[in-house]
């Protein structure tokens, strides 16, 4: 038999298997699952082994002479100790390294992609407002004005929500509200031609019921 | 000691980094960091398979419930080992790039992964389905506000609202359903999507100095 | 017995669609009876939630299962109403004349397939019947991959293989170049200088389709494919705004909302956004593909889901008013 | 001396400029006034100058374009570089239509060049004089980053503040959260039920934060899980979580004063892979069937999968997140939500230690920051246009300026 009819007949049976699911728990699902996590991991140990270790560690090393990578082999090295029970604790050192780093980069990243964009963006879209545009674009940047202070004094921890400050917080969780919405229902009808791709998939080149 | 050492480099590492910002000839140092991390997750990776082929090999050896399906996962893990590791039918040997076609371990990617994956991302069609229905309903103000703006933007998205809006004249055009989507992802929407994201800057901020402050550190375990 | 029930169902209807002739086709008598009846159950379920049965989850599922599967085999035809901003893509295309050249700019990869590659497949098919010469680029790596699969697919139809399309002469795939709207940019001034070969390695001064092509002033129309950055915004904000360019772009559509501006601008010129705007330029080009075969199902299920929503509401209202007449 | 040594330089300067005029392919080389088809276009006018703000060894050129580009022939611009020490001279780069400066970063910090700019009309090259003598060097400090720093400088200074001032014992009022009041409910109705609770820490690997924060909660959970004594089952996607969180449940154990009912298989790695990672999850929600669920960190379009299937066995279910496409579906299908900035309060919050509450106080300075700018910018903007007010426009100015991140 051709491969490419084992692997539709294959691809076709996985696919139930796994939207089995929705009926309940079973045989058929947890079989599919195993095949899922054994070959998914070992895909991605795989790939690690020859992106990362081989390609940048190896490669970096040996080859291009890059020896400041060393101190990554190091690192990872005194990840293993944990594997041996009375130095484990030396694992802790590349897992504060990460840490530290995570911290520090991502702490420069979100303070000047997020906070400092968006705040940017609100009073660049709201000067623009009273620049003489028409009724329609006034309106919508005024909200979009209220809208970012409001949602902003939602999040403010060290004020009660009562009184004024209350209401307007209140205000805000509206937006938050919009916003989820919004989001909510933009995605509601992109999700169903992923499930019509699956069922094109079976129909079609497995059961050739549909032309 | 045991912990003040990694306090230390915790620290160190943090604010080098962050200062590495400022100075343009230390740029090189957040790649560095990023290929640092992307070694150690290998080497962590040796920790992460061992203990998937540990739990699974107990499961076996007690025979205890479900202990097939953890033969069927093993054997999954090693096969992909086995034709990852010595490019099994690769065309170009162990030479050649992992995903050549003709490999098997392309093989196994098309029939096997691709479907899995694709087919447990395809059932949230009908999750969306089952969680609308359950949460899309008045039940106070805000649950009235989400339902109101979702459902302009489900119609706006549809045949329908462009059928139930039509006779709308052509100078109330942004009462139109499509319209008042559109606007409604631009206005309200954007509004909140940057609050949430402004807030959340603020909050790495300070998360990320109670670390680098060492005022945080449960993840670094205790002193034993 | 209540145990081997589901494998029983399971075992039937394997054999039932065993036994089915293929491909299978209901008439549109047969169809309109079971959208009918489609519709009933969901009426029955309305009733059921205002009397205060909450139906289970598994319900729901089966309603969209049977809303994305049955219309496959239905046999009628939808009315399909193209949108302004696709007739105006349409329209575009159509006004080429013969042997026109066209550069297509494949910036998606597969995640993005379903929606963009009905696209991709209409527009080649149009352009191989209508002489248009094709070049194909790519700002996402996997994009030529995507405009390789459906021109082998478009190849296969009859009325053109009849046409006996050429590499080389009716269409040229470049390839895909790292630089995002910097290739854009440069190419401004010179293709030869982003693109020296195509994707085969082939030198560009060797083949046909790509003489006297060196800038943006010898080509009559750009077509970008985009499900994100790099894409139409940039394609719009360097293709058009500094070389003039007309442009006419397909979205996902996650990413139409984003474009939207600039075709009241008129900066874009004509888009086709998500599943929806795939299927209506496959109507307006008349080379219905896998797009229009979804027309029905994706409607269908929109409908559930829109069905299921107001089921909630009223029978949310109808309790609110119940226990609130109770309580007086 | 020193003027001496200038007009030396200048003398050697000039000579090797029109030495590398005289190399070019004499037929193709005109002097400004005799540009090609006879139009009377003035000279192209160099400037090079050290590029901003780098780490060395690039030069910027920058030249003005008298009309060339509008000729029809036009293909480009090309840049001559030579180098003033060794007398050697390249053509550097042709560049497009419609650009009018060039970074030359193949330059090196110890050389000193000079460039000049040729218009290529039709296979003719109309050249300009040549520019200054210009060296690279690096900058110590990246100049556009200086409203950066001085934000960054008050924000962090605030969180610090207030941290201090947490610590001398100064009270600090933090409104409530629902979402972290029902982490004790939770937990203890696990244990009441004496069924596990199930702890996911998003998909993401340990190089995004939300990972992290998800960890310092699960810190705070595991004391509770080992005070009660409830068993807690914590699937991980990335092995680097596995180990930092069998860290953390390790410290919460001890801490609790019961590190010996502690064990490492209360977390084990799963998958890398997204959906293989969700097949699992999905499959020991519905077999061990845990009372409380727990998903905190980054996530992506499978947060409605996992809480849907958690949904469909009566759990109670935490989320939090920072992404902003994924809340609405946490929302929608979980108990309890903590909204972007509340993921990363929350471990303070549950410490409840002075100093981390601190903290939180410093953020809030931000925030009030954020607000106050948007409005007085909003304000400004609107007296500017309205009555042309130069101090209001000078308002508005120095806060597009100080916002902007280059």
């Amino acid at each position: 038999m051709d491969s490419a009819i084992i692997g539709t007949w294959l691809a076709a049976l996985l696919t139930l298997g796994i939207m089995s699911f929705l009926y309940k728990d079973n045989l058929y699902y947890k079989i599919c699952e195993a095949i899922f996590i054994g070959i998914s991991a070992g895909l991605w140990f795989i790939t690690y082994f020859w992106d990362s270790l081989y390609r940048i560690a190896w490669i970096g090393v040996v080859h291009e002479g890059r020896y400041v990578l060393l101190g990554g082999v190091v690192l990872g090295v005194m990840m293993l100790m944990r594997l041996f029970g009375k130095i484990g604790w030396i694992a802790r050192w590349p897992l504060a390294f990460i840490v530290g780093a995570t911290a520090g980069l991502k702490m420069m990243v979100y303070f000047t992609t997020n906070a400092m964009a968006q705040i940017h963006g609100t009073v660049n879209d709201t000067m623009a407002a009273f620049g003489g545009s028409g009724l329609y674009d006034v309106v919508g940047r005024i909200v979009i004005l209220i809208g970012t202070v409001t949602g902003l004094v939602y999040f403010y921890f060290s004020k009660e929500h009562k009184g004024l400050f209350g209401g307007v917080a209140k205000v805000g969780t509206w937006f938050l509200m919009i916003t989820f919405g919004a989001s909510f229902g933009y995605t509601v009808m992109s999700r169903m031609s992923l499930l019509l791709g699956r069922i094109d998939f079976l129909l079609t080149d497995w059961l050739k019921l549909v032309k | 000691m045991k912990r003040q050492i990694p306090m230390l480099i915790l620290s160190a590492v943090g604010t080098l980094l962050v200062v590495s910002v400022f100075i343009p000839s230390a740029r090189h140092w957040q790649e560095d960091a990023s290929l640092y991390f992307d070694i150690i997750a290998v080497f962590a990776f040796f920790l992460g398979g061992g203990n998937l082929i540990r739990v699974h090999t107990e499961k076996v050896n007690r025979k205890s419930t479900g202990w097939i399906y953890s033969v069927v996962t093993l054997l999954g893990f090693g096969i992909m080992l086995v034709t990852g590791l010595f490019k099994i039918g690769n065309p170009n040997g162990i030479a050649g790039d992992l995903s050549q076609t003709g490999s098997y371990f392309q093989l196994l990617f098309q029939y096997v992964m691709s479907p899995l994956n694709s087919t447990m991302y395809a059932l949230l069609a009908f999750y969306v389905a089952s969680a609308s229905y359950r949460a899309f309903r008045a039940k106070n103000t805000e649950a009235t506000i989400l339902l109101v703006a979702a459902f302009v933007i489900l119609l706006g998205r549809t045949a329908l609202g462009v059928l139930l809006t039509n006779w709308i004249p052509a100078q109330l055009s942004v009462l139109q359903i499509p319209n008042l989507a559109i606007w409604i992802m631009n206005a309200p929407n954007l509004a909140g999507q940057r609050a949430i994201m402004i807030g959340i800057s603020l909050g790495v901020i300070s998360m990320s100095l109670r670390l680098l402050l060492g005022i945080e550190r449960s993840y670094l375990g205790g002193d034993n | 017995m209540k145990k081997f029930l589901p494998w029983i169902i399971l075992v039937a209807l394997i054999i039932v669609v065993a036994l089915l002739p293929k491909p299978l086709e209901i008439s549109p008598t047969v169809s309109v009876i079971v959208t009918v009846l489609l519709g009933l159950a969901l009426t029955g379920v309305l009733v059921m939630t205002m009397r205060g049965h909450l139906i289970g989850r598994r319900t729901v599922f089966l309603f969209i299962g049977a809303s994305l599967t049955l219309p496959f085999f239905m046999n009628f035809q939808m009315p399909i109403k193209v949108a302004p901003e696709v007739q105006e893509l349409y329209d575009a295309i159509a006004k080429l004349p013969p042997g026109s050249k066209v550069l297509a700019a494949f910036d998606y990869d597969p995640p993005s397939a379903p929606e963009l590659q009905p696209q991709a497949e209409a527009f080649m098919a149009y352009a191989f019947k209508h002489d248009l010469k094709v070049i194909i680029m790519g700002l996402w790596p996997q994009g030529p991959q995507q405009a390789d699969m459906a021109i082998q697919k478009v190849l296969q139809q009859p009325a053109i293989r009849a046409k006996n399309i050429k590499y080389g002469v009716d269409y040229v795939n470049l390839g895909f170049q790292s630089g995002n709207e910097f290739v854009i940019q440069r190419m401004g001034s010179s293709f030869r200088g982003m693109f020296p070969r195509d994707i085969y390695n082939t030198d560009c001064d060797k083949i046909p389709i790509l003489n006297g092509v060196d800038n943006f002033s010898n080509i009559d129309f750009v077509f970008n494919l985009s499900s994100g950055y790099p894409g139409t915004v940039e394609w719009v904000q360097i293709a058009v705004d500094r070389y003039g360019v007309k442009l006419g772009a397909g979205n996902t559509a996650v990413q139409a909302p984003s474009v939207y501006p600039y075709l009241s601008s008129h900066k874009l010129t004509g888009l086709a956004g998500g599943m929806s705007g795939a299927w209506q330029f496959e109507q307006a080009t008349g080379e219905p593909g896998v797009a229009s075969t979804y027309v029905l199902p994706q409607t269908f299920s929109h409908m559930v889901v829109i069905g299921f929503i107001i089921i909630g509401n009223v029978a949310l209202f109808v309790g609110y008013r119940k226990s609130r007449q109770e309580g007086v | 001396m020193l003027a001496l040594l200038r007009i030396a330089k200048l003398v050697v300067f000039i000579s090797s400029s029109l030495f590398v005029i005289s190399l070019l392919p004499t037929h193709s080389v005109h002097s400004q006034d005799a540009s090609p088809s006879g139009s009377n276009l003035g000279p192209i006018t160099v400037r090079a100058h050290d590029t901003d703000n780098d780490a060395g060894g690039s030069v910027t050129v920058e030249w003005d374009d008298p009309g060339y580009e509008k000729m029809s022939g036009f293909a480009g611009f090309l840049i001559w570089r030579t180098n003033t020490l060794t007398g050697t001279s390249d053509s550097v780069e042709v560049t497009p239509f419609g650009t009018h400066s060039y970074d030359d970063r193949s330059v090196s910090d110890d050389s000193t060049y000079s460039y000049l700019v040729a218009a290529l009309v039709n296979s003719e090259r109309v050249m300009s004089a040549p520019s200054m003598q210009v060296r690279s060097a690096k900058q110590w400090f990246d100049s556009r980053l200086t409203w950066v720093l001085i934000l960054g400088l008050i924000i962090c200074g605030a969180v610090i503040y207030f941290i201090e001032s947490a610590k001398r014992g100064t009270k600090l009022f933090l409104r409530r959260i629902a979402g972290l009041e029902a982490i004790d409910e939770a937990v203890g109705r696990a244990t009441e039920m004496g069924r596990p609770i199930l702890f996911v820490a998003g998909i993401q690997d340990m190089d995004d934060v939300q990972t992290i924060a998800g960890l310092t909660i699960l810190g705070s959970i595991a004391r509770t899980v080992a005070e009660y004594d409830t068993k807690i089952n914590m699937p991980v996607r990335a092995s680097l979580v596995m180990t930092a969180a069998r860290e953390t449940i390790k410290h919460a154990y001890v801490t609790a004063g019961r590190p010996d009912a502690y064990n490492d298989d209360m977390v084990h790695y799963v998958t890398d892979e997204q959906f293989g990672f969700v097949a699992a999850v999905d499959g020991i929600m519905v077999r061990e069937r845990p009372a409380a669920c727990f998903f905190l960190g980054a996530f992506f379009a499978e947060s409605l999968i996992m809480a849907e299937t958690g949904n469909s066995i009566g759990a109670i279910q935490v989320a939090g997140t920072a992404m902003p496409a994924q809340l609405p579906f946490f929302v929608a299908a979980c108990d309890y939500t903590l909204i972007g900035e509340e993921l990363f309060a929350a471990s303070a919050y549950l410490s409840g230690e002075p100093r981390q509450l601190g903290s939180l106080k410093g953020a809030d300075v931000g925030k009030a920051i954020a607000m106050i700018v948007i409005l007085v910018g909003v304000i400004a903007t609107t007296i500017a246009s309205a009555w042309n007010s130069e101090s209001m426009l000078w308002i508005e100015n120095l806060l597009r300026k100080m916002f902007s991140t280059g």
